[in-house]
């Protein structure tokens, strides 16, 4: 029993600096690995597909005649799974999480042709 | 002499009209008597009021007591005893058959063998506080008389098909016992005033009992019990008063009082109990509860706003005593002042508005009975301010009561949520009514505040503390009553359209007569009761300066224009659907879905804090208290009596 | 005391009332805000508040609501004139229970479940407090009697003191501080609504207003917060002009209390509210007046 | 700028959400992230709110709350979808009781992504919605004076 | 004596975090009755298995609480590995109880933190609240999630702590102990506190056994009952576990068990982290469910155990995933609670069980 | 302690005798589940007695059977009576606390009874399985079980075909036009799903 069991910690509130990151003008910085959001190093993707097949959300698609690859950010739930099964490793979790916005919208990747892309899929068929 | 005719007028002009209603069965007839002398009685006294106004001396009427009168009296009192007996045996209630016995046996003896050798040469007095008190009965009780009108009618109606109409009767009792109230007030001889002081008792009896069911009977004789035991301490007093000072005239008495404080202990005390059943104070109260029963709101109007206050007049006009003698005193200080808190308390758990009211009465007269006891002028000042706001906010409030009752079908509070849209006017003449009762700047609370002065000023540290936690329980029962009224919500039916005119009438004359009242507060203040303090005490009183006065006259006059004309508007703004959690199914009427997919209305019930404010818990308590200290009170000046003697 | 007096002092009450309630009230959240270890809005946060619950749209439960919280304002600002002026300090007390009686109707009117139940509480905590607000008028008043030797419940009395009735009255000073907290709605007395932490009926009394309406209810309280700090100050005044510097430390000190208190309470339920605030009225004013009274 | 953009008070409904933005948009009120920074206070009365935080997708059961809240608000008032449930149901889109994202029940003014959504998005949706409240309160206050 | 006062409470309402709607019926704010509903938050998850193979679908059975992510996709791992016969690596067992404890440090904080709102203590819930934003910290830091953190999959984990990670854990843990122990005083020795909580919301042991209750609630009337002391997984290896109980049956008993549980927690974490050995995280996992086979497994969630079941029918997709929760179990002793405390204390009794109607409804 | 489950089958009118012996020997209710077979409804009562989880089976429960409700001895199984009513529309009889199926509310009715497609397809693909592996086995027993070949779209069709008999054509022709697209898409997968199986290790 007895009141004022917090009383230390409210009076040492007022002399300490408070715990708050102060964000928009001050941000944490992200550590190794956060789950933000997922961009796709196009360069070396081979539109092989596994990405769309693995997502839990349907958030990718892969078009291989228009060679595209998009994403979904407002269904993308940071999962890391695509990262994850990417045969070629070009996708990659930034530490930056997708940005708020007024509209959905679906980010479009144009990926480049490449040779060597043929060369990977005859070799792991 | 002119006056001396007004007061005869008074009091035997209700006695005839009385008799000529015994006689009238036609409904459109006994209207036209009733509304007649109602006015004419209203009239009256406005007229007795007005002509004295401002009266600042006793002002005793010589008049030599005709022997007419006392024989009359003895007449009545045997012909009361015999009502009483004849009920008594019919119901098989012994205790009310020996006192009666008692009472009669008593005051034949004391007439016949001793009221002879004292003569009283002035049998009727005026003064300010009487005038006070005629203005009260006279317009008060004669508009409530209209008011029964329409109400008796309805509730004739609701009667089973063939039940007896005893209207003829009522009427009769209700006009009788005006004439007995205004005995009470004008009297100076004490014979007289004991006569009309058992009048109203057998009246009220009578009126309680009107319906004659069970409970309507159980609770007249606990009123007649109550009221018997106080009618004998009466005749102690005056058997006192006879013997030992040689003198019943109540101008004497109180003189020979504020000389000889201790010498009328014990018929003050006495009398002070007398006074204290008659104003239902603890543990006499339940009588008045008891009085509920009766047509709604007819006699617990005539009980709250009326008979009661003949009790806190003798106390008022003991006062002088009181201030000077201790054991008296103390005794109705703290009968007063327990009775004033606990019943406040207990008006918290009541839902049944007539309960509500009765408590509220009782706790009121509390507080008056406790300033009488204080006795100072201070004191005195707020005690007829309170009788006055009291009787005017009171009535207002039966009537409201009982004409809702009517027209919703209960007098139970719950009952009564968003009057203010089913009965428009009406709740808003119930919220002034409720206002005037607890709230500054009306009346009620400048008549309390003047009280708390007066104690402090005394240094009645233990009325002090009473008065602070009685008013706040006050604020606490009338404020959530209030919120009841006031809700708003979908509720098309008006259900006031078929309110009696009578009884329109009446409630307006209350409505005016309350914010006159609250507004002309300077005025009454400095034309009726200084006066009576002036001629009392040789002093003027008021402990609330003037300005202060004023300025809650003025904003009660805000308040009353912000009832009347600012609220229930529908104004610019957009309407918008109350919160339910997110869960309507019909906003407007306050219904939400419920967990088995059906819906439920969202409703409102006060709280009654039975736990802490329970009458079971609280009610002993006070009766044993309060039994003991008038107990003790007696036995101690019956002692020092005894010993001076 | 005149009528008139009574109107200027409502002027300057209504005009500075505001502004230092308003600097009060963000003061306090910035002061709360640091003990919960966080860094609290802007000083002026209040009064961005009252200036944009103005400019919301104009949208009521119905049209009585507004004339009650306009009254109950209303009243509030009188009763801090008769303050200012010098006046009765029981009309004070007086004439602010009439403005929370119209706050609590404006609760009972709106019919909602919430509101309601938070206007029951309301009138509880009325209730609650009452005995020992007036007792603190009374005790006031013989402490003046005692210092000067004449009675009163002027508020200039103090000017004519050579000693604060805190020096009579200290007891009756601390149980009016337990009360305080009940007015000033804080922890643990923020039972009928509470500007912060969530409560089992939403907001209370306020739960059905919006806009212009809150906005109004915001004000009374800087106001009813102004005038409660005057009271304080009250007890630790005396003719002297430099016992106002002190009277001013000690409000400081107290609201700083005040705010730790809220702080450091979980809020509890009425009972406990009822019977300790009148336990406390009991025995502190009951006591410091018998003592006033007897000696 | 008008005086709503200083004082953004929000209400905040779970609409089928996890739990895990519920208790985001809780964290961005507290100390670690203390919103109040911006004025902003968690009213839990639709009355008194300008923004309304929806998390979680809608359903069956939850549509009729949810636009009973908004309509609740008093304008001018903003909507915003925290987290992926909240924009478009999400991982749980093809559920057979899920309608979808918030803008199925009300129109909704800033989509807040994450799963769960971060604090700070939380706060960039505020100072996103801030700019349309003040949009709409400009307009509110124009068309006031029109009428 | 007149009518009630009838309340909606919820589903929208400042108290309750969750969707929740109860019908209230109050007597001076005495509570009568109240018959809560849910249905809110019914998405009907369980289907999904339909859609997404057993890989995929722990990222759905994460997101059956945003609470105890962890709790969930570790029990559903554990179940289809039980189903598949499937040998967890003995570091990543650690490693989920590392995740696990470190997930009931912070639900607990974060309930202690409600509870604190729910009885008006606002800087207290402030104060919790503050604290567990140092546990999420080390989520960020060791699973790039704050609070839904993909960490687990079918057959082990998908990231390692490190060394000096592990060392930074033990080293916050200790940080947080300290501020923790002075919070746990405000919970467990303020005189406001108590008045709170002392002898609100009894349910007595016969009750917490008859209505068969599992969890803290439980654990509160007095029931030795917690599924890690059935020693699954890495939890076998604790060198001693003792479920921690109190006889006293009301909301101040839920709060001191969790209060307490935190501290239990942090020593666990400290041993798993002392002990952890070295080695694989995972292991590869082959081929579907046989048809017709049947797991199920119990894990001690924050709010409780929790029972998984699955079944499989030869395919990658299972026939049917079932989870049942700590609160759609302890709803009927919510009830029961409920019944005669005051309507301020209602949201503190509801609180009491920790409910989450996310995973109740899922 | 430690922890072991066990799975027994029991019939329906052991119900009631089942409870009543939990009951009295001090088990604790765990919980009750359905499963949706081509049967009718498997129902799974969970209990729990020092670390012994026993599930008991009740297969293939039919709309037209009443499932006496357990509440009377463990109170805490109404929340998941009436998610089983309402979700898989069994009849549950004397529930303590009656939602009367207004527990959830729902877009579809007892949804959990739904076969979608995708289910459909999985059911078959798991018989084919199991009637190669049958096969297999039969033909040589030093083989170890492997891959199977992916079911073949014809076998599919036809079996596809007799589900949708009963449906009423338009509903019928959208779920064909679902499966084929399916079919396509699940052929393509089948073979990026071998691979990385085999690369996962
Ligand atoms: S070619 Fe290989 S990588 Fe590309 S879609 Fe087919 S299986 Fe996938
Ligand atoms: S995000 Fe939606 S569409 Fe994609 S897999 Fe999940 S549930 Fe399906
Ligand atoms: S992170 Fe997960 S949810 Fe997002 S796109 Fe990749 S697989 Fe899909
Ligand atoms: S898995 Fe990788 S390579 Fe394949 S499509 Fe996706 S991003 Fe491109
Ligand atoms: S309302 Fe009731 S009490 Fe009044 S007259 Fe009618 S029946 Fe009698
Ligand atoms: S609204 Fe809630 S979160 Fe915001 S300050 Fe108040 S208690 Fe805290
Ligand atoms: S977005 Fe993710 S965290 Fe948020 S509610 Fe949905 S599943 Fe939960
Ligand atoms: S018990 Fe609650 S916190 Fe835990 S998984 Fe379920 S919903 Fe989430």
């Amino acid at each position: 029993m007895g009141a004022f069991k917090l009383g230390k910690m409210t009076i040492s509130g007022l002399f300490k600096q408070p715990e708050t990151v102060q964000y928009p003008v001050q941000t944490k910085t992200p550590p190794t690995g956060l789950k933000g959001h997922v961009t796709n190093d196009v360069t070396q993707c081979i539109l092989c597909g596994i990405c769309q097949k693995r997502c839990p959300c349907g958030a990718i698609e892969v078009s291989k005649p228009n060679r595209t690859w998009s994403i979904n950010r407002f269904r993308c739930v940071q999962c890391g799974s695509c990262v994850r099964e990417c045969p070629k490793s070009c996708l990659i979790m930034e530490p930056t999480y997708a940005p708020c916005s007024t509209a959905k919208h679906v980010d479009v990747f144009e990926v480049p042709e490449h040779h060597k892309s043929e060369d990977v899929i005859k070799t792991s068929e | 002499m002119a006056t001396l005719g007004m007061l005869w007028f008074l009091i035997l002009f209700p006695l005839v009209v009385a008799v000529v209603l015994l006689a009238v069965r036609n409904n459109q007839a006994r209207n036209v008597i009733v509304v007649a002398s109602a006015i004419v009685i209203g009239l009256a006294s406005l007229f007795l009021v007005a002509a004295n106004l401002g009266v600042d001396y006793w002002k005793p009427i010589p008049m030599a007591s005709p022997l007419v009168v006392d024989i009359i009296c003895m007449v009545l009192g045997v012909a009361i005893a015999a009502v009483i007996l004849y009920f008594g045996i019919k119901y098989k209630n012994t205790l009310a058959c020996v006192l009666a016995a008692v009472q009669v046996v008593g005051s034949l003896v004391f007439e016949l063998m001793f009221a002879h050798n004292v003569e009283v040469t002035e049998c009727l007095y005026l003064d300010s506080l009487s005038l006070l008190m005629a203005f009260i009965i006279g317009i008060v009780g004669s508009g409530i008389c209209v008011y029964a009108l329409g109400y008796m009618e309805d509730f004739q109606a609701h009667q089973p098909e063939g039940a007896k109409d005893r209207r003829p009767v009522f009427f009769a009792l209700m006009f009788v016992f005006l004439s007995a109230m205004f005995v009470i007030i004008f009297s100076n001889n004490m014979m007289w005033m004991f006569t009309g002081w058992e009048v109203t008792t057998v009246c009220s009896f009578l009126l309680i009992g009107y319906t004659r069911t069970e409970e309507s009977l159980n609770n007249a004789f606990r009123q007649i019990v109550m009221n018997l035991i106080g009618g004998i301490a009466f005749l102690v007093a005056l058997y006192v008063m006879a013997i030992e000072m040689g003198t019943l005239s109540l101008l004497e008495f109180l003189q020979l009082g504020i000389m000889y404080p201790e010498m009328v202990a014990l018929p003050a005390c006495a009398l002070a109990l007398a006074g204290i059943t008659k104003a239902a104070q603890m543990p006499f109260h339940t009588w008045l509860l008891g009085a509920m029963v009766a047509p709604t709101p007819t006699s617990a109007l005539l009980h709250s706003s009326t008979m009661v206050k003949a009790g806190v007049f003798l106390l008022i006009k003991l006062a002088p005593i009181f201030y000077l003698s201790q054991i008296p005193s103390v005794m109705v200080i703290l009968v007063g002042g327990i009775t004033f808190v606990l019943c406040s308390f207990m008006a918290i758990s009541q839902s049944n508005a007539k309960r509500v009211l009765a408590y509220s009465t009782i706790a009121n007269l509390g507080l008056i009975v406790a300033c009488a006891g204080v006795g100072t002028p201070e004191a005195v000042w707020a005690a007829c301010f309170l009788i006055l706001f009291h009787a005017i906010a009171k009535s207002l409030l039966f009537l409201c009561v009982g004409t809702a009752e009517h027209h919703i079908g209960s007098r139970d509070i719950e009952d009564m949520d968003q009057l203010f849209q089913r009965m428009p006017k009406l709740a808003r003449f119930m919220m002034l009514g409720i206002m005037v009762m607890f709230i500054a700047p009306f009346g009620m609370l400048i008549a309390k505040w003047a009280t708390l002065v007066s104690f402090v000023e005394m240094r009645q540290v233990a009325l002090i503390v009473m008065l602070a936690f009685g008013s706040a329980a006050t604020f606490f029962f009338w404020g959530k009553w209030l919120g009841k009224l006031s809700a708003i919500a979908a509720e098309p039916d008006n259900v006031e359209l078929s309110v009696h005119k009578s009884e329109w009438g009446s409630l307006l004359l209350m409505v005016v007569l309350a914010i006159l009242s609250c507004a002309c507060l300077p005025l009454i203040s400095q034309a009726v009761v200084d006066p009576y303090i002036q001629s009392v005490y040789g002093t003027r009183a008021a402990d609330i300066q003037f300005t202060n006065q004023l300025l809650a006259a003025l904003l009660a006059i805000v308040v009353i224009i912000v009832l009347f004309a600012g609220v229930g508007k529908q104004n610019k703004s957009k309407q918008a659907q109350v919160y339910l959690a997110g869960y309507s199914a019909n906003n407007e009427q306050r219904v939400f879905k419920n967990s088995l997919s059906g819906t439920t209305e969202a409703t409102m019930r006060n709280w009654y804090l039975e736990g802490i404010f329970g009458e079971t818990r609280i009610r002993p308590v006070g009766e044993w208290v309060c039994g003991i200290i008038i107990a003790a009170a007696i036995i101690i000046s019956a002692f020092g009596t005894s010993v001076i003697f | 005391m005149t009528i008139l007096a009574v109107l200027i002092g409502t002027l300057i009450f209504a005009v500075l009332a505001p502004i230092l309630g308003c600097l009060l009230a963000g003061l306090d959240r910035k002061i709360s805000a640091r003990m919960q270890g966080r860094v609290g809005p802007p000083l002026l946060q209040p009064y961005y508040d009252v200036r944009k619950l103005i400019e919301k749209d104009d949208v009521a439960v119905n049209g009585t609501e507004r004339v009650y919280i306009i009254c109950a304002l209303v009243f509030t600002l009188i009763a801090g004139g008769i303050f200012v002026s010098g006046g009765n300090l029981l009309m004070c007390i007086f004439v602010l229970t009439l403005g929370a009686l119209f706050f609590i109707l404006a609760a009972y009117c709106t019919s909602s479940p919430y509101a309601q139940v938070g206007a029951s509480r309301e009138t509880l905590q009325v209730m609650s407090y009452e005995p020992m607000v007036l007792f603190m008028a009374v005790a006031f008043f013989m402490a003046v009697q005692a210092i000067l030797g004449m009675g009163s419940f002027d508020v200039r009395a103090v000017l004519y003191l050579d000693v604060p009735v805190i020096t009579n009255i200290w007891l009756v000073f601390l149980g009016f501080l337990f009360v305080l907290t009940i007015k000033l709605r804080k922890s643990p007395f923020d039972l009928s609504y509470s500007h912060h932490a969530h409560q089992e009926i939403v907001k209370g009394v306020t739960t059905e207003m919006s806009g212009k309406t809150l906005a109004m209810v915001e004000v009374m309280h800087w106001c009813e917060n102004v005038l409660f700090m005057l009271w304080v100050a009250l007890f630790f005044v005396w003719g002297n002009p430099a016992s106002i510097i002190l009277a001013l430390v000690v409000v400081a000190v107290v609201y700083f209390f005040e705010i730790w208190i809220d702080n450091n309470f979980a809020r509890v339920k009425w009972q406990t509210m009822l019977t300790s605030a009148w336990v406390v009225a009991l025995v502190a004013g009951g006591i410091n007046i018998a003592f006033l009274a007897y000696l | 700028m008008s005086y709503a953009t200083k004082s953004p008070w929000v209400i905040h409904y779970d609409g089928s959400s996890c739990n895990g933005c519920d208790i985001e948009v809780l964290a961005a009120l507290c100390p670690g992230y203390d919103v109040e920074r911006f004025g902003i206070i968690n009213t839990g009365n639709p009355k008194h709110a300008d923004i309304f935080l929806v998390t979680g997708s809608i359903n069956e059961q939850n549509i009729s709350v949810v636009q009973e809240i908004y309509n609740q608000m008093v304008e001018p008032k903003v909507v915003i979808a925290c987290g992926i449930c909240a924009c478009s149901a999400g991982i749980f889109h093809d559920c057979y009781n899920v309608i979808g994202g918030v803008d199925k029940a009300i129109p909704v003014d800033v989509y807040a992504p994450g799963c769960a959504v971060r604090p700070e998005a939380i706060i960039d949706a505020v100072v996103q919605g801030l700019a349309i409240l003040d949009e709409k309160s400009k307009a509110l206050k124009a068309q006031k004076k029109g009428a | 004596m007149g009518k009630a006062t009838i309340i909606p409470f919820g589903p929208q309402h400042p108290v309750l975090p969750e969707p929740l709607h109860l019908d209230l019926v109050v007597e001076d704010e005495k509570v009568v009755e109240a018959i809560p509903q849910i249905g809110f938050v019914h998405r009907g998850l369980e289907k999904l298995v339909e859609t997404r193979d057993y890989n995929q679908f722990i990222y759905v059975a994460e997101r059956i609480c945003g609470i105890c992510a962890f709790g969930h996709s570790y029990g559903y791992a554990e179940t289809v590995e039980r189903l598949m016969g499937v040998e967890v690596p003995e570091r990543a067992q650690y490693l989920r109880v590392i995740w696990h404890e470190l997930s009931r440090v912070h639900s607990h904080i974060l309930w202690l933190g409600l509870a604190a709102d729910a009885f008006g203590y606002e800087s207290l819930f402030m104060h919790c609240w503050r604290l567990r934003e140092r546990v999420l910290d080390i989520f960020e830091k060791t699973t790039g999630g704050r609070v839904i953190f993909s960490v687990v999959k079918v057959g082990g984990v998908v990231r390692d702590i490190d060394a000096a990670q592990l060392a930074e854990i033990i080293r916050v843990l200790e940080g947080i102990k300290q501020d923790y122990k002075q919070i746990m005083d405000a919970f467990l020795k303020d005189s406001s506190v108590m008045n709170r909580t002392v002898g609100v919301g009894y349910l007595s042991f016969e009750d917490a056994t008859n209505l068969s209750m599992v969890g803290p609630f439980a654990r509160a009337s007095n029931v030795p009952y917690d599924v890690r002391s059935l020693g699954i997984g890495a939890y076998g290896s604790l060198s001693d576990f003792e479920p921690i109980v109190d006889a006293q049956g009301d909301c101040y008993a839920r709060m001191k068990v969790r209060a307490l549980e935190v501290l239990q927690s942090i020593d666990i974490i400290e041993e798993m982290i002392a002990r952890i050995p070295s080695g694989d995280i995972a292991v590869a996992v082959k081929g579907s469910p046989a048809d017709g086979a049947e797991a199920a497994c119990v894990v001690e969630q924050p709010r409780g155990e929790c029972y998984y079941y699955a079944r499989g029918n030869g395919s990658k997709n299972l026939e049917r995933m079932r989870m049942r929760t700590p609160t759609s179990q302890n709803l009927a002793g919510m009830v029961k609670a409920l019944e005669g405390c005051d309507l301020a204390d209602v949201n503190m009794v509801i609180l009491t069980i920790d409910p989450c109607i996310s995973c109740t409804e899922r | 302690m430690g922890f072991a489950t066990e799975f027994t089958t029991i019939t329906l009118q052991e119900l009631p005798e089942l409870s009543n012996q939990r009951k009295a020997d001090g088990w604790r209710f765990v919980q009750l589940l359905a499963v949706n077979t081509d049967a009718g409804i498997d129902l799974i009562y969970s209990f729990m007695k020092d670390g012994l989880l026993v599930n008991s089976e009740i297969k293939g429960v039919t709309k037209d059977q009443t499932v006496p409700s357990i509440t009377n001895n463990f109170l805490a199984a109404f929340v998941f009576e009436n998610e089983v009513h309402d979700l898989f529309g069994v009849n549950i009889e004397g529930i303590a606390i009656d939602f009367g199926g207004n527990f959830y509310a729902l877009a579809q009715k007892e949804p959990m009874t739904i076969i979608s497609p995708e289910q459909k397809a999985a059911r078959e693909k798991a018989r084919k399985i199991a009637e190669a592996k049958a096969a297999k086995e039969k033909a040589s027993q030093e083989a170890a079980p492997s891959e199977q070949p992916a079911p073949k779209p014809e076998v599919e069709q036809v079996n596809l075909e007799a589900k949708l008999a009963g449906m009423d054509p338009e509903k019928a022709a959208k779920v064909r036009a679902a499966m084929e697209a399916k079919a396509k898409k699940e052929a393509a997968a089948k073979k990026s799903e071998a691979k990385t199986d085999g690369e996962g290790a």
